[in-house]
């Protein structure tokens, strides 16, 4: 059942797209929530001083590059929505399709890194810490899982030269998502 | 007026006055709003008005109407703030020296009480352990330590006008001074499961001798278990 | 630009059940929500049937013990706001009137509206399925507070509180969803030469509604990820000994219910505004005021929250600073309600059903928000907290922002909804005999209150000081008042049945008002208008006009 | 909605990232409380806001939108401040928590 996009999606009346107004409205919506996580882990850390000790074991170095991954990802997605503005499929298609990577090879450092995590013992409900550092990063890592997705049925969007304004779209749930990790990277491995 | 119910602690005329003090203001504002809005309404219905005049809400003679009151309940607002916090820092912040320390403990569905016994030391062994039974001593002034067990559950002697939740994992100091004898009602003020219900508790406020006489009757016994009325 | 909208006929399943259609989507949220209304209105009665004769049999339920009292009080608390009040509120109104009265077709996103319904009907099903599992229903006040809700070992409903839980956070999903539709709807769809001061305030209030529950949600959505991890796997985010803190949970509570409330208040304060200028053909007293107050209004209800925390262990020194902001607030409204009594000035009221409950809403707000200043107030609420004086406050605010202007809505927008006038003798009946009912529960619940009886106990007859016979007697006279209040709603429901089919022709604008969603035909057909209207003027243009010879001058019309 | 001029722009800011990542990673190995506070945290803003501004066009976006995302994170901030008075604290004014002996593994260095 083809469904007519109504007359009110091509309004503009603040003159942003209302396909960018609606992803901006979810970039709010996000900031609050991980705003609340994050606040409450600050509290509890400023508290329990011990955490420090559980956060000796946290993997830095597979930290650090999965935050030189996602800066990395971010470029390609900004390069992707610049050839998408200019109209150029292919090259649109193919930072996409990079961007995509750089997603699936964050939650493969990540995977890794759990997986080694748990074997030695920290699981989440070890301590406290860990119950924390496990929701935040893995509320983080479907947030991930979400926009790899995504961008996979834009790219072939993409591709036919489609809908071209929605690589801008993804790209700045992407950077949000990116801005999400910078903060947690310090917050989750460097509070030593 | 005494609507309320009686007052057994030292700060409840407090707290009572300040309840009376925020009827008389809210109170007033509530029936020259109810008075105005049901004038109107007679005054102005279509049987009496078939035509209505256009107003937009901005010239200067209405506006005034509105925001004269406005100001004035701003003023209300501040007053009513001034005793608020003078209430609330007597009772919750600024403790006076207390003659005696009991513990209160809640655990799912009963209250457990500390007296310190006769040596007026809690901690001692001839402290007296109390279930759903506090007794205490007329004009003495009274600090209680109050911890939880399980669930948050909430300490309130309404004729105290006291009340001050539970929190487990904290211990949380309050004081009361009782002024009047008699058996009165403790009652819990936050939902704690099935039995939030029966946990109440009775308080029996003695005078110095009668107290003194309890003592010794339940010195040493421990903990007495009276069934709950 | 002609609207090329419906092109093929499509079926009932596509038209009705799946359908994107946002006048259809309000009204599968409306009907939910009376759906929830009935259930949350038979849970009040069996459990005030229990506390007016202690242990008695209640007919249609039988003996109430105590851990089924807990979870009707829980869920009659939990389904009156979040499964009544917002999507009755905000969605069925929202959706049925943004897109007419802003003068477009449908809302910017179709598919995500229809998403949001399936989504917030799929919480209501899993709220209702918790009343079936082992254990049953949650029972831990819907406030949830933790270690009662976060322990399975304490609050005897393994299933019942995690049920309860997914549910609320589904449908607060739904109502992210639903807020990021409206918000966009407003902000781009407006037709065209409709500036911000030409919105109707009802429209301009459902959209801040949205804007403050998203902005209040997150918190708790983090908090209500942390609470179902503590319930599944015994994590210990709110559990003292595992290093938790459940006060951490009752800020991030909070946090989202003082603005909670706030979110439901907006829309009922923008209906009345539209019935009340309507009936009174007055225009609005000071629009900027209104709207300013509201936004107003809308901020300070984020610097509010642990108000409702004074003794529950915050520390005494914050008190002071939440006491402050919570009295503060009531002067944005004290100025709105001043400002919609000021309207009625030198109006020509007439009483029709709608207009008699958007008065009705201004009477009982009234001691509604004069009665919280009571709790704001950090000295009372020491003596106040969480006895029957505070259930009478927020009664006398939701009962008429969800009840009451719910009504003046419907009876105001039926005719638009289905083409149908409803009968006004029969709605005269509902409304007095809502009204008066109302008032005979609630005041002897304020008295009783006041003489300190608390919340959510089960049976009276354990406190000597509480069970005598006076108040005993106040129990059975309220319990009479919500049987009364409940079979009044039998000719409202008649009546809207009925009107269906029956009701008076009621054509495009039966009230004579100047709102955009009167252009259109009624019952509006998909895509709204034939013409898409262009905006003119203010919402408001009531009242002796110069040169003109009505009393009132639609927002469409050229001159 | 213009995309910037050219692609090597966002490649040198891309750079300046790095470089920012590289000195909040190596300024901790300092173990300096103060120093680890400006390196991981103060940086982190600040690549927050060039992601911001230069990858997400919030320089030449509508004012709104950085209104809104603003006051987004302003009620986090609140919330931070309203609640970190009674979490953050072993104890207040007249109250304390009763610390329970959480099993503290020592590091081993």
């Amino acid at each position: 059942m083809g469904i007519v996009q109504p007359i009110a999606t091509r309004r503009s009346a603040t003159g942003i797209l209302t396909g960018k107004l609606a992803v901006w409205w979810l970039i709010g919506s996000e900031i609050v929530i991980f705003g609340g996580l994050l606040a409450s882990y600050i509290m509890m850390r400023l508290l329990h001083g011990d955490w420090a000790n559980e956060a000796e074991h946290t993997n830095v170095v597979i930290g650090a590059t999965n935050t030189f991954v996602l800066l990395t990802s971010s470029l390609f997605v900004v390069l992707s929505h610049y050839w998408a503005e200019k109209g150029d499929r292919d090259k649109a298609f193919k930072y996409m399709w990079l961007t995509i990577l750089g997603g699936a090879l964050f939650l493969c450092f990540k995977s890794y890194e759990w997986t080694h995590e748990i074997a030695q013992g920290y699981t989440i409900s070890k301590s406290l810490f860990w119950s924390f550092y496990y929701v935040a990063a893995g509320i983080h890592g479907l947030h991930i899982i979400g926009g790899v997705v995504i961008m996979a049925f834009i790219s072939f969007d993409l591709k036919k030269g489609k809908n071209m304004h929605r690589a801008e779209l993804i790209g700045l749930y992407w950077h949000f998502v990116d801005i999400v990790w910078i903060f947690l990277f310090p917050l989750l491995y460097i509070a030593k | 007026m005494n609507f309320l119910i009686e007052q057994a602690s030292s700060f409840a005329a407090d707290i009572d006055g300040l309840i009376i003090i925020i009827a008389v203001l809210a109170g007033f504002w509530f029936f020259v709003a109810e008075f105005v809005l049901f004038y109107f309404i007679f005054k102005y219905s279509r049987k009496n008005q078939a035509q209505s005049e256009y107003i937009t809400g901005e010239e200067p003679e209405l506006v005034k109407w509105v925001h004269w009151p406005h100001i004035a309940v701003l003023v209300c607002d501040i007053v009513i703030i001034f005793f608020a916090v003078k209430v609330w820092y007597n009772v919750k912040q600024d403790f006076p020296q207390p003659d005696e320390t009991i513990r209160v403990v809640g655990y799912q569905w009963s209250w457990k009480f500390v007296h310190p016994g006769a040596d007026k030391q809690l901690g001692t062994e001839d402290d007296i352990e109390m279930i759903d039974e506090l007794h205490l001593k007329v004009n003495t002034t009274y600090h209680f330590k109050l911890e939880s067990e399980d669930v948050m559950h909430s300490f309130s002697i309404p004729v105290f006008r006291l009340k001050q939740d539970a929190v487990p994992g904290r211990v949380i100091t309050g004081w009361f001074k009782p002024i009047k004898t008699g058996q009165y009602d403790i009652q819990c003020a936050e939902m704690c499961g099935i039995g939030h219900g029966i946990m109440g508790s009775q308080l029996y406020v003695e005078s110095e001798e009668d107290h003194n006489k309890w003592i010794q009757s339940v010195n040493g016994q421990g903990e007495t278990l009276s069934q709950v009325q | 630009m002609s609207n090329d909208h419906d092109h093929h006929e499509q079926s009932i399943w596509e038209k009705y059940i799946f359908s994107v259609d946002h006048k259809v989507i309000g009204m599968q949220y409306l009907f939910t929500g009376m759906l929830m209304a009935l259930i949350g209105g038979f849970f009040v009665y069996v459990f005030r049937m229990q506390l007016a004769f202690p242990g008695a049999e209640v007919l249609g339920w039988g003996i109430v013990n105590s851990a089924e009292y807990n979870a009707l009080v829980t869920n009659h608390g939990s389904i009156m706001i979040f499964w009544v009040a917002m999507p009755v509120l905000i969605a069925a109104f929202g959706n049925f009137l943004i897109p007419l009265m802003i003068g477009c077709d449908d809302m910017v996103f179709p598919r995500l509206n229809r998403l949001s319904y399936q989504i917030f009907l799929i919480s209501a099903l899993v709220l209702i399925a918790s009343f079936f599992v082992q254990g049953g229903g949650f029972g831990g006040a819907w406030t949830a507070y933790p270690p009662l809700s976060a322990n399975a070992n304490y609050n005897l409903t393994p299933w019942g509180s995690i049920l309860w839980l997914v549910a609320v956070a589904l449908e607060f999903v739904a109502f992210l969803m639903g807020g990021i539709n409206f918000i966009t709807t407003l902000m781009n769809s407006r037709a065209p030469g409709m500036k911000m001061y030409d919105i109707p305030i009802v429209v301009w209030m459902i959209v801040l509604a949205s804007i403050l529950f998203m902005a209040s949600v997150g918190p708790l959505i983090a908090g209500a990820i942390m609470l179902l991890l503590d319930q599944t796997m015994s994590i210990g985010f709110f559990d003292p000994a595992k290093g938790g803190d459940p006060v951490l949970w009752q800020h991030l509570f909070w946090f989202f219910g003082h603005p909670e409330v706030y979110v439901v208040l907006l829309p009922a304060m923008g209906i009345v505004a539209e019935v009340m200028t309507t009936f009174s053909r007055k225009k609005l007293f000071a629009y900027k005021t209104v709207l300013n107050t509201a936004i107003a209004t809308g901020i300070l209800s984020f610097f509010v929250w642990a108000h409702h925390q004074f003794v529950s262990g915050i520390d005494p020194r914050m008190a002071n600073i939440f006491t402050v902001t919570t009295v503060i607030i009531s002067i944005p409204i004290a100025e709105m309600c001043f400002v919609y009594i000021a309207t009625l000035y030198k109006g020509s009221i007439e009483f029709t059903t709608a207009m008699l409950f958007a008065l009705a809403f201004l009477v009982e707000f009234l001691l509604g928000g004069v009665t919280g200043i009571f709790l704001g107030a950090s000295g009372s609420d020491i003596y106040f907290h969480d006895t029957y004086f505070v259930l009478a406050h927020f009664h006398y605010t939701f009962v008429p922002i969800a009840i009451i202007s719910v009504f003046a809505a419907i009876y105001y927008w039926y005719p638009k909804m289905f083409g149908r006038l409803m009968n006004e003798t029969l709605g005269k009946i509902h409304f007095w005999g809502t009204v008066i009912s109302f008032n005979i529960i609630f005041i002897p619940l304020f008295i009783l209150g006041a003489s300190g009886q608390h919340r959510r106990i089960y049976n009276y007859e354990n406190f000597p000081q509480l069970a005598t016979d006076g108040m005993q007697n106040l129990r059975v006279v309220a319990t009479m008042g919500l049987i009364a209040m409940l079979v009044s709603q039998i000719p409202f429901l008649y009546n809207f049945v009925t009107s269906w089919k029956k009701g008076k022709i009621a054509g495009n604008n039966p009230w004579k008002a100047n709102t955009l969603e009167w252009v259109a035909t009624s019952p509006a057909p998909h895509g709204n208008f034939k013409e898409l209207p262009t905006c003119y003027r203010g919402p408001y243009e009531y009242g002796k006009m110069e040169g003109r010879k009505d009393d009132y001058w639609p927002q469409n019309e050229e001159s | 909605m213009s995309a910037g001029s050219s692609p090597k722009k966002y490649v040198k800011v891309w750079f300046l990232l790095l470089v920012l990542f590289a000195i909040s990673v190596i300024g901790p190995a300092f173990e300096i409380r103060w120093l680890t506070l400006i390196t991981a945290f103060g940086i982190a803003g600040v690549k927050a806001f060039v992601v911001a501004k230069e990858f997400m066009h919030l320089n030449v976006e509508k004012k709104i939108v950085s209104y809104m995302l603003g006051s987004m994170f302003l009620a986090c901030v609140l919330f931070y401040f309203g609640v970190a008075g009674d979490v953050m604290n072993s104890k207040g004014q007249h109250w304390e928590k009763k610390v329970y002996k959480v099993e503290k593994t020592k590091a081993s260095h």
